[in-house]
């Protein structure tokens, strides 16, 4: 799995490449968590899925865990260019009720209020 | 009357790394059939699922065998993911959408994806014995390519 | 010292159809090690050779079984095709390039290409028994991924 | 696998898609051969290759079968387009001896001497 964590202002913007299963789940979990617990100005989330082709139910626990940590700096999360067949494994299990969904960076940054 | 065009049985230790083996080689199999691009994400999910549990809970650790086995008629794909570890204590509660065993790791929807995406699934499981996930999935659209 | 570090077993009946599911399938296994694309399609071939021989000379229109295993230990790929089919009376001389005993159909050329695109080629075969390629190759390059 | 055949003056043009392999090879044998026997007046044989991205050696039987015939018609083979894994596989067979290779249909249509 490729990972790739930057700084945008009080956003964490993690860019995932690979298929996101039990497999790659414990990799992207510790690299993140490491990148929060680092960054403690750090309130919102925003993954980049672009280069996700695949995502199962291991892979939506990896999403939620963060998105617990994220609710508790009071932030958002926001998933940026899911292409169809995750944004759609992402729907059924209900993950719009807890973060927001964008196509563009601009769009995920104005989304968690341009902070 | 149902014929049973192609099989494949496929064995492998119960590694993580094998999850994404199976579900795009069951993926290539069912390929033979027309489903369609959507209808084969759905059926890598469940093979998935099946697979993830089986490593996850089946065997929780210590390294155990899985055979994924598919049987191509000319109309749908029947799957079965089958492992020899601990088993399910109560089926019906494990179908139940957020129930896990597993509550600090797992979200609980790993059997609910493999209902919602496949056209069948039964469980054979007893506890000490090991899991058996039986799933049917038929094209929407049409018949096996000539 | 070698250890097993994954393995898969593939077992299907000896139609035309699954020859490209085996090819596939082990390319997609062998990715774990980290092999080009050019040594990945090396494989596929030889793979297709392997599997295209036991359906056309191992059971020569009837059907059978065909049993695929894959070893990956951290260096190297070890693929076994084998068949319970007719056998193979002269090793040596099926070895030979253009030797083939369908002339009007074959060029000769499969069991040519194994060797050329695998490290290692061993053939275990006995008339009326059936024939088992087993083969090895390795990266060129690198490590397994971590 | 994809066929589609069409005839350019003396030339038949055989485009193929998908694997060629033993599953696939004898239906472009009859495809093929039923074409060459409908058009007495073709010589030549260009096969695009362009969207073939496998072969092996049930597949280069269907190649050398179809050069006899042009062959006996005194007619050129052309491999038009092959893409990487596909021509080497075709060299290692000492193909090039038989027929020639092509980037463009222009070309391959020089080859055979542009009749
Ligand atoms: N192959 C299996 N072996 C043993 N237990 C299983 C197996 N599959 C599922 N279970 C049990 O069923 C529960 C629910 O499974 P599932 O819906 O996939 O959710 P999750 O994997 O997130 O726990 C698991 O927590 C586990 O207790
Ligand atoms: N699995 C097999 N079972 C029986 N005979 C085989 C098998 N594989 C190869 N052979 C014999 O070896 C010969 C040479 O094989 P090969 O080099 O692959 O060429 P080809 O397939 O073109 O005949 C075959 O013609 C056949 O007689």
């Amino acid at each position: 799995m490729d990972i790739e964590i930057r700084r945008k202002g009080r956003a964490l913007i993690v860019s995932l490449g690979g298929e996101l299963d039990l497999a790659t789940a414990a990799e992207v979990k510790e690299r993140v968590d490491a990148a929060l617990a680092e960054n403690s100005k750090v309130h919102h989330l925003i993954w980049d899925l672009e280069n996700v082709d695949f995502i199962d139910s291991s892979g939506l626990g990896v999403l939620l865990g963060r998105y617990k940590q994220i609710q508790a700096r009071a932030g958002k999360v926001v998933a940026l260019k899911a292409v169809d067949p995750v944004r759609r494994v992402l729907r059924m299990a209900g993950m719009e009720r807890i973060m927001q969904f964008a196509d563009t960076e601009e769009q995920a940054l104005a989304q968690i209020g341009g902070r | 009357m149902e014929t049973v065009e192609n099989k494949v049985v496929m064995r492998f230790p119960s590694k993580a790394a094998n999850i994404g083996f199976a579900r795009t080689a069951v993926a290539l199999f069912a390929s033979q059939l027309e489903f369609t691009l959507d209808e084969l994400d759905e059926i890598k999910i469940a093979v998935s699922e099946a697979v993830s549990n089986a490593v996850i809970h089946g065997y929780k650790g210590t390294e155990g065998e899985i055979t994924v086995t598919c049987r191509l008629t000319n109309d749908r794909l029947e799957i079965t993911v089958k492992d020899e570890g601990r088993g399910i204590a109560d089926v019906e509660q494990a179908l139940e959408p957020a129930f896990t065993t597993e509550p600090e790791e797992r979200m609980g929807l790993g059997l609910v994806f493999v209902r919602e995406y496949m056209d069948k699934l039964e469980i054979d499981s007893e506890p000490g014995r090991g899991t058996s996930l039986f799933m049917i999935k038929s094209p929407t659209q049409a018949r096996v390519h000539s």
